[in-house]
């Protein structure tokens, strides 16, 4: 394969009330994983887009192996040899179509040259094999709209990997998977970059990118601050404050708060179709109680049952000790639950309404009084509160949500739920793609809530995370609770040994 | 082709009466002063889907009137009732010298016309009965000739000519007839329906069975797809005869007759068309007669009474034009509507008094042709 | 340097004067018309315009109100992101059903009225129980609706119109009279003002209320809005009960107005329903279904259609320059749209 | 444990029944009325079904032909997630185009097919220009256009309808005749025969050359298609292209079945085809627009008209059975998907 080396200069970009890029210098070489990082809204994405054809409006010039280059559609990066993952996974998949088509779905628009006839058992037969080859195992006949987030996530891997590209652009791969996806891909993109591929990773797990990149460059609002190697010496801590721009401890101490009443009883709880079965848990008021688990182990299945969005079939729920009854997302509401759902453009914002819009609607009762009228100057008062609260970049509060970064959309989701004054918080990954001192802000806000009494369950596969700002921890296998710890007592051993089936 | 059915009992008066009062009166008058017809501007306004005999309808409207020097505007509302009166209360807005309407309502055409006349308007109807208080009986709205087809005698003319092609072949009474209707509720298809259901107390027919079109809009089509599933249910011989209540309905009857290769059945119609007869004569076998007025007659009578009206002529309050019968074996090969005249005796003919052309309108149409 | 900032100044004005028009395209449209029609149809002898008259205006927005009513109730249903292909059948069964119960069973106004509303819920009642419970998409669902509401109101009259006097089947005419009151309300002022009252509400209700939100809520993301805690399916519900509601108010109206009931008469008001429904989409730059666009849209397509009269278009022009006018407000509104 | 496992492969059953329903329900119900029908149609003396017959089945294939035509065509616009409401009005122009080729202008038939499909694809060209360049929500831009071409068919026309023998404007009677070769593609079995090929055509295009699947893949989600490099709006045209090609083709068929143009005969194919198309969404578990689910969806559609005019249904009872079945059928489909 040909050697690349690609030059973007003095890139600049606006979108309305937004200037994305300015000015931005970025170089590549086959056979380089390079990290790219920078806080939410920062500029990652869309400097991204535009090697990829999304974002043809930019000024400035791109150059491959020297030669001046007009990236304005994708073809033209696709002719470039260029592949990109998207940070949004449905921005990328076509939910009524197969898992074959849709790994395939690249070959089938470019690289079928004047064939027009698809020969559908050899695409079948190729999706299965790259899949495979991806340790992920998957009907090729489904269609995507069946699979969950992670094994969206991989589809979109997998289409990348199918034919070979000269640069290939992974936009927070890994914020769905856990470990074990996670070191697949890590074991695949090395494979790629010893063949000469160039290759560009962004992620918020920052440790990530000291174990597989050799360079690293920071953006910080729409500028490139930093371009290094990676290098032993290279410490966290200096990134984060290049990333922020000011003096980060990333070493965060949780604060200790009295623990209450048992807030929230659940006794042998199943889900209709035994996607989690005989749950048995506790959440008392003050108290973090996390869920841990492997992709696929139950988790998001978990939260969504005791949330009522997936159906209880068994088991009972005991409120402040009182039995309650609940059927559906709503009546959920009403007793007090919130959940911070996965999918977050699927299922947690209202992605053509503006920011304030999405913040209020869990709280509406808050707005309105006499005949359900809306307060809406109460309404935007709040939600500016929280913009500044949470640090959402967002030119108003006026701003459609799909305007917004991917970390920000995230922000705006749990900007919903700190506004509606529930009892039992329920997040499921609600760190996904969003950045480390936005992490540590909600950190500090999920603290909050428990000062206030309230009750949190945190599902995450990020143990780190687990170990850092919950009380107690259910480790989840297979549906079903395997154990229930201190956290004070166990270490990211012990649960990655018991997530994996380990007794 | 005989004109000579029962006058009407619907109407205050019957076609020949009130024609030959109409032709006595305008002699009366003597000369008439045209220039009060200069320039005048008639609306026509017809609250029926757009078609064939719509257009012919309208095509005779237009033609008189512009032979007469008028200025003569067209508004098809399809049926729809609510539009028809606003599409009137334009009209009168707008300063028509005269309204031509066509098919509306009885329930609200009195009320809707009222403004007209009291604004000095000109009105003639056809189809549609300008009645106090929307009541057939009541009081017929001052100054407004009502004219129509005389349904009753179209009717009678098909059905008795059914009648007598089946019992010269010897045919024995009652007739089992498949039925096409669509209604009630239509004004003309019910007094059509009248004189059938008479026909069957009587004795002379039995229905089989009636087949309508649920899709007013596409009634053709839908009666040939109803049809076509009817027809399996009766072999050749197990039915007499077809009545054709009006001849979008039966035109779909044939083309299913044709599909299925039956040509046992014979259809008798009400209403021609360029269309049907040249399927009358293409399928001789089965469609043996229609019963019909002549519609580019209607509209030029219409205009007629209209120019009477803005003359100051004595016009007749209600006025019936009269039917005749179309049998297909005397259509030529090249008959059309514009020739129908040549086979059917007093077919479309304008110049008679009949058809209220007065001595009058012949100056005039010749000022007018300079 | 300077020459720049002018350059980006005037694309600046340039922007600012694209985006007035995509907000207000709509409006603009209806504006020049207006002015069209006025000066087309001046009469030189009074030197006024025969067109700009209170009584035509007064004609116009009679002319618009059942179709603005009926558009209002659709408007809701495509605000949940559905549609309701039934409100024309339903208007049409509303219609029959008040005129039976005037001219059969000779019962009073008021309770004809309440009686028809309720009867027509069954058509919302059906169309929930097939989308909601049943998950058929909302298109083909009402759809479905619509070929049996059809059916019903020709069972009901079985298969003709209802008109005073009617002969019944057991060759008795019908004693009921349509009652004067009733009639009146399908004039003006009366049909204006409860039009203007619906649009009201609808406003009110979309914009101003919690439920109008969560409408626009479900219609954007359902899965979002319900796991918002948005109980999604009653609001569908209400949607098409709403839909339901102002379909049969509409057919209400047909019957007050014609004073019979015509076999398919409500037919007629479902394409321009729709038309006006989605031409108000982006009236003043809403972006999504609002009853001031919609009666924006109703007031475009019954302006054209009385002034392409006045101008005495013929009757089978009429829908090209309709359609065309129709084509030019939607581009002048959506062209703008979605670029960046 | 045993009991546990037991229970568990007893629901695994009730999963592949509900599922198999799901993906067959359609099919399922046209068996079921078909049998029903073969039945309830008993003729007692020759002791066989008068329904299941050759001759019937002709007739109900031949009922559906021209529907499936024009469902197919909508078929492709609904596959890129479009909607094209012209394709009434467009076969209602092309009946009347090409009589008028046949009987004002006496051109041979050949000719006069091609020249007629060129001509319609008019139709696509605006529609593509409005949704397309102007960016009009499909629904609206194609209802535009769906108007224009009334009225672009009636202004051709006159106003009237198309005959042999027809009396011109200068008064004199056209010369034209239609060819009997015309008039027989308009019977079995060309018309069916037809009508399978464009059906064939359909499937083999939407499933196994690769525009079909760009087709498909700009319908389910259009960023992603553009991000992949599909030139989106290139087969948007594509599908509108089509769309209008079996619009055309079906109102040309219009013509050979009925021998003149009536005003406004193709309007009444839009909704049927609608229907057909809908229906046709989960035949065999397809979950989206698809040529032998239009094709089952008009089956149905057209056997449950056969079926129920044999039985006598009267004619106003008919849409209400007609729209419940379709719903059963829907039902049976839909019901059991989307639950997660
Ligand atoms: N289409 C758009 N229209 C308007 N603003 C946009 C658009 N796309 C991105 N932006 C804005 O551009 C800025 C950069 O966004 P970008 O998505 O590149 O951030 P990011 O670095 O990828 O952040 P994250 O870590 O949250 O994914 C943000 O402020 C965002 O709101
Ligand atoms: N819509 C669905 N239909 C069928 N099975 C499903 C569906 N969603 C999830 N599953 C199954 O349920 C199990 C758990 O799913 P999921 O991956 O969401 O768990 P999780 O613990 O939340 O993992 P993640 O880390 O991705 O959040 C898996 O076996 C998955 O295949
Ligand atoms: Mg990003
Ligand atoms: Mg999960």
């Amino acid at each position: 394969m040909k050697e690349l080396k690609l030059e973007m200069r003095g890139i600049s970009l606006e979108f309305p009330g937004v200037k994305a890029l300015s000015n931005v210098d970025f170089d590549l070489t086959s056979g380089t994983i390079h990290a790219l990082i920078g806080a939410n809204g920062a500029g990652k994405s869309t400097l991204m887009k535009v090697l990829a054809g999304a974002n043809a409006h930019y000024t400035g010039q791109v150059f491959v192996d020297g030669e001046p280059v007009e990236i304005r559609s994708p073809k033209n990066a696709k002719d470039l040899g260029i592949e990109i993952v998207y940070q949004e996974v449905d921005v990328a998949l076509i939910p009524y179509l197969s898992v074959a088509e849709n790994v395939m779905f690249d070959v089938i628009v470019n690289n079928m040259g004047k064939n027009h006839i698809v020969n559908w058992s050899k695409i079948k037969k190729t999706a299965k094999e790259t899949l495979e080859k991806l340790n992920v195992e998957l009907d090729v006949n489904q269609p995507v709209s069946e699979l969950t987030l992670a094994q969206k996530q991989m589809v979109l891997i997998a289409r990348c990997v199918v034919e070979k590209c000269r640069l290939l652009i992974l936009d927070e791969p890994t914020a769905p998977l856990s470990n074990s996806e996670t070191e697949e891909l890590f074991r695949i993109v090395r494979e790629l970059a010893k063949e000469g591929v160039a290759i560009v990773f962004i992620s918020h797990r920052l440790n990530e990118l000291f174990e597989i990149c050799n360079t690293i460059t920071v953006m910080r609002d729409g500028k490139v601050v930093k371009n290094m190697p990676i290098t032993p010496e290279l410490q966290t801590k200096d990134i984060v404050e290049l990333m922020l721009g000011r003096k980060f401890d990333d070493n965060y101490i949780k604060k200790s708060v009295k623990i209450g009443e048992p807030l929230l009883e659940v006794e042998d709880l199943s889900e209709a179709e035994g996607r989690v079965k005989n749950i048995n848990m506790t959440v008392k008021r003050g108290e973090i109680v996390a869920v841990a688990g492997l992709v696929g182990a139950g988790k998001t299945e978990l939260c969504k049952t005791l949330f009522a969005a997936f159906k209880q079939s068994s088991g009972t729920v005991k409120l402040n000790g009182k039995t309650i009854k609940y059927k559906n997302p709503n009546e959920a509401v009403k007793r007090g639950f919130a959940l911070v759902p996965e999918e977050r453009r699927k299922e947690g914002v209202l992605i053509t309404d503006p920011v304030y819009a999405n913040i209020s609607v869990a709280a509406m009762k808050k707005y309105t009084g006499f005949l359900s009228v809306v307060n809406k100057i109460k309404e935007r008062k709040d939600a500016c509160t929280m913009i500044s609260d949470l640090g959402i970049k967002t030119p108003s509060e006026y701003q459609e949500v799909a305007l917004l970064s991917g970390g920000n959309q995230q922000k705006v989701v749990l900007g919903k739920w700190l506004n509606s004054e529930s009892e039992i918080y329920i997040f499921d990954e609600p760190t996904k793609g969003i950045d480390v001192g936005a992490k540590r802000d909600m950190y500090e806000l999920i603290e909050r809530l428990a000062a206030q009494g309230k009750g949190v369950i945190y599902a995450s596969c990020e143990f780190q995370e687990i170990l850092t700002i919950a009380d107690r921890v259910y480790v989840l296998y297979d549906g079903q609770i395997v154990k229930d710890l201190n956290v004070a007592d166990t270490d990211e051993k012990e649960l990655l040994y018991l997530s994996t089936g380990g007794h | 082709a005989s004109s000579s059915a029962a006058p009407a009992s619907s109407a205050p008066a019957s076609s020949e009466a009130v024609s030959s009062a109409a032709a006595s009166s305008a002699a009366a008058t003597g000369d008439v002063d045209l220039s009060k017809l200069a320039g005048k501007k008639v609306a026509v306004v017809r609250n029926l889907a757009a078609g064939d005999h719509t257009q012919q309808f309208l095509d005779g409207c237009v033609s008189e009137g512009k032979s007469f020097g008028f200025t003569v505007d067209t508004y098809v509302t399809d049926g729809d009732d609510a539009k028809t009166q606003e599409v009137v209360a334009q009209c009168i807005s707008k300063g028509y010298n005269g309204i031509i309407l066509s098919h509306g309502q009885l329930s609200y055409t009195y009320d809707m016309l009222k403004p007209a006349r009291d604004a000095g308007i000109e009105v003639v109807t056809f189809d549609s009965m300008p009645m106090k208080g929307g009541d057939a009986k009541g009081e017929l709205l001052q100054g407004v000739t009502s004219t129509a087809q005389d349904d009753q005698a179209l009717a009678q003319l098909s059905l008795d000519s059914m009648l007598s092609e089946y019992q010269a072949k010897g045919g024995k009474l009652p007739m089992k007839v498949l039925k096409t209707f669509m209604g009630p509720g239509i004004p003309p298809l019910d007094r059509r329906n009248v004189v059938y259901t008479k026909y069957e107390q009587e004795g002379k027919i039995k229905t089989l069975e009636v087949i309508a079109p649920s899709d007013p809009a596409n009634a053709r089509g839908d009666m040939t797809n109803k049809t076509a599933a009817i027809l399996p249910k009766y072999p050749a011989g197990s039915v007499d005869a077809i009545w054709g209540c009006y001849d979008e309905l039966a035109k779909g009857v044939l083309q299913a007759l044709n599909d299925a290769g039956r040509t046992d059945i014979p259809m008798y119609t009400i209403d021609v068309s360029n269309d049907d007869i040249n399927l009358m004569r293409t399928n001789n076998k089965v469609w043996r007669s229609t019963a019909a007025v002549d519609p580019k007659l209607i509209g030029i009578v219409d205009m007629r009474l209209l120019a009477s009206k803005f003359a100051g002529v004595e016009t007749p309050d209600y006025y019936n034009l009269s039917a005749s019968s179309i049998k297909t074996d005397e259509l030529k090969p090249d008959t059309s509507m514009t020739t129908l005249n040549q086979v059917v005796k007093g077919w479309g003919d304008a110049s008679t008094d009949a058809s209220f052309n007065l001595p009058w309108m012949d100056t005039l149409r010749k000022q007018n042709s300079k | 340097m300077n020459e720049k900032s002018l350059s980006a100044k005037n694309s600046a004005v340039g922007k600012t004067v694209m985006s007035f028009i995509t907000k207000w395209g709509t409006l603009l449209t209806i504006l020049l018309l207006f002015i069209i029609f006025t000066f087309a149809n001046w009469n030189a002898q009074t030197n006024s315009s025969i067109f700009l008259t209170p009584d035509n205006m007064i004609t116009i927005l009679r002319s618009i109100s059942i179709t603005t009513i009926i558009a209002i109730g659709l408007t809701f249903s495509i605000a949940v992101n559905g549609m309701d292909l039934s409100i024309g059948a339903n208007a049409n069964f509303a219609d029959f059903l008040i005129m039976t119960m005037f001219v059969w069973y000779n019962i009073n106004m008021g309770l004809s009225i309440v009686l028809t509303l309720i009867i027509c819920l069954s058509v919302a009642l059906i169309n929930c129980l097939l989308i909601v419970k049943l998950k058929i998409p909302d298109m083909v669902a009402t759809l479905s609706v619509m070929f049996m509401f059809q059916g019903v109101a020709m069972t009901y009259s079985n298969g003709g119109a209802i008109t005073e006097r009617m002969v019944r089947a057991n060759g008795q005419a019908s004693a009921g009279l349509v009652p004067a009151a009733f009639r009146a309300i399908g004039k003006e002022p009366w049909l204006i003002i409860i039009m203007l009252v619906v649009v009201a509400f609808a406003f009110f209700f979309l914009n101003y209320t919690k439920h109008g939100r969560y409408m626009y809520a479900v219609g954007g993301n359902p899965e979002a809005a319900r796991l918002s805690g948005i109980p999604v399916n009653k609001y569908k519900i209400l949607a098409y009960f709403l839909s339901a509601v102002f379909a049969a108010l509409g057919g209400i109206f047909i019957a007050a107005r014609v004073g019979t009931a015509q076999v398919n008469a409500g037919a007629s008001y479902l394409m321009p329903s729709v038309a006006a429904a989605y031409i108000g989409f982006s009236v003043a730059g809403a972006g999504k279904p609002n009853a001031i666009g919609t009666l924006a849209g109703a007031v475009l397509v019954g302006l054209l259609e009385n002034g392409l009269i006045m101008m005495s278009v013929p009757y089978f022009a009429m829908d090209i320059v309709k359609g065309g006018v129709l084509a030019i407000a939607l581009a002048l509104t959506y062209s703008q749209q979605k670029k960046n």
